[in-house]
């Protein structure tokens, strides 16, 4: 949190995406890439967030890290709506492969197949990877 | 054309730090802008002045400091990776109580702001991580 | 780090005045860290306060300002929601000052 | 679009994903433990050479050389220096690196 105001950047909007394909504890990267989306969101930017492969898995429902004496961040992803970061899109084929439905993730998400999520990376000005 | 780079891997464990390097020798060889170099995740470990490699490898740190020195290249290391890993400069070692700072010459210890910033910017930003 | 008594209590705190072990917070310890902030504490000033812990209970982190004013307008009305009023209660910020007293972890300056 | 691939596919699935989700069109370049995907004689071999119909492969010499994989790179993949990797990223809008 911070008690600077809102970023003006002359009116100039973006399109970023977040590209999440880790999983999470196992790294530090959907961690720290959730920190730098959650700070996006100052910069009036058109921001969305893309879950591939792993990075499906940070979605989980019932994430429980109490043993693991790790932070659970996973509460977090239910605050972006307050950042107005609404735009989720996870891949079908990484979340069937996985075994998972969206019944399992623990925010409302836009579940795109490959086609569509290919021809979204293709209109991104700015793609950032964890 | 001004370009942005991202750098998430560490020195020596990872080719990232190499292959960022490289490239960014070679976009000003080629004329271009390197608007900034900024270093997430363990790539802040790429700021460290405490890095003593043998003397037949190369000093990765030296290197980017020389590069910066000699482009006038913008470093920025991000505030949060950079506490959680033990990389202080003079004022955070001041602000968090530590009796060292480790920050090498050419680097800046900034918000991750300034990779958003990067982003809205550049014409292109490009990621290096493992 | 410094280790101050509260009520009887042994707490430590930061260079900077921030709580080091979150599980610390309590009513008393709050007031004390208002104190150190020369806030007066009234029944507004808790408001926020639990407001954020509230906040930070369900989500995790501190939230930016921005989100914090919306958040609270949605809760306690647009007389309260906005940043005059919360200035007006924490004079210099509430993400510093209300987060500090809150007990909620340090803010990095991630801007 | 330039799909920057950085990881063997021996080792983890960056490129297998990275074809998956690049449209026609876009440009592939293998760089680091990548470039072991633009060799010939492996077992992805054929997924690479099926997927050239659709996207440019390039790969990175300094990387193939560093490698001793220079002298097997597949046929119709492209090899670039830096500076040709610079290009890349200049001829292309955006990119995405599949760590």
């Amino acid at each position: 949190m911070s008690d600077e105001m809102d970023m003006e950047e002359g009116g100039v909007i973006k399109k970023f995406m977040f590209v999440n394909r880790k999983a999470p504890y196992g790294t530090i990267y959907a961690l720290e890439g959730l920190e730098v989306v959650l700070i996006s969101a100052a910069f009036e930017q058109d921001v969305s967030m893309a879950f591939i492969d792993d990075g499906v898995y940070e979605l989980k429902k019932g994430q429980d890290t109490k043993e693991l004496g790790q932070k659970n961040f996973s509460p977090t992803y239910r605050a972006l709506e307050g950042y107005d970061i609404e735009k989720l899109y996870v891949e079908r084929e990484s979340m069937e492969a996985r075994g998972l439905t969206e019944d399992d993730l623990l925010v409302d998400v836009i579940v795109m197949d490959r086609a569509e999520l290919a021809a979204k990376l293709d209109e991104q000005d700015v793609l950032i990877s964890f | 054309m001004k370009i942005g780079v991202l750098v998430n891997e560490g020195p020596y464990t990872h080719e990232a730090s190499d292959s960022a390097y490289n490239f960014v020798k070679a976009a000003i060889e080629k004329g271009h802008e390197i608007y900034r170099v900024f270093f997430y995740h363990d790539g802040v470990n790429n700021s460290t002045r405490l890095t003593e490699p043998p003397r037949d490898d190369r000093n990765i740190v030296t290197r980017w400091s020389e590069l910066a020195k000699a482009h006038n290249l913008d470093m920025v290391v991000c505030i949060a990776a950079a506490q959680r890993r033990g990389i202080m400069d003079e004022n955070e070692a001041k602000r968090q109580g530590k009796d060292a700072n480790n920050i090498a010459e050419g680097f800046r210890i900034s918000g991750l702001g300034q990779l958003v910033e990067a982003g809205i910017q550049c014409d292109r930003l490009v990621t290096f991580g493992d | 780090m410094p280790m101050v008594d509260i009520a009887g209590k042994t707490v430590e705190v930061d260079e900077e005045g921030y709580l080091v072990n979150l599980a610390d917070w309590n009513k008393d310890v709050a007031d004390y860290l208002a104190k150190e902030e020369k806030v007066d504490m009234s029944e507004n000033h808790w408001e926020v306060v639990n407001f954020l812990r509230e906040y930070y209970d369900e989500y995790q982190i501190a939230p930016a300002i921005r989100v914090l004013t919306k958040a609270i307008a949605k809760k306690l009305g647009p007389d309260k929601g906005n940043n005059k009023y919360l200035y007006e209660l924490f004079p210099y910020g509430p993400a510093k000052q209300a987060c500090k007293i809150a007990g909620l972890p340090k803010p990095t300056g991630c801007i | 679009m330039l799909h920057i691939v950085n990881k063997s596919p021996y080792e983890r699935n960056s490129l297998e994903s990275c074809l998956r989700l690049a449209s026609k069109g876009s440009a592939v370049l293998l760089i680091e433990d990548g470039v072991y995907g633009a060799t010939k004689g492996g077992s992805f071999e054929g997924k690479v050479l099926a997927a050239m119909a659709d996207v440019k492969v390039y790969a990175l010499a300094p990387d193939l050389s560093a490698r001793g994989m220079a002298d097997r790179v597949l046929d119709g993949v492209s090899v670039v220096d830096y500076g040709g990797f610079v290009d890349l990223v200049a001829e292309h809008t955006n990119c995405q690196s599949w760590l």
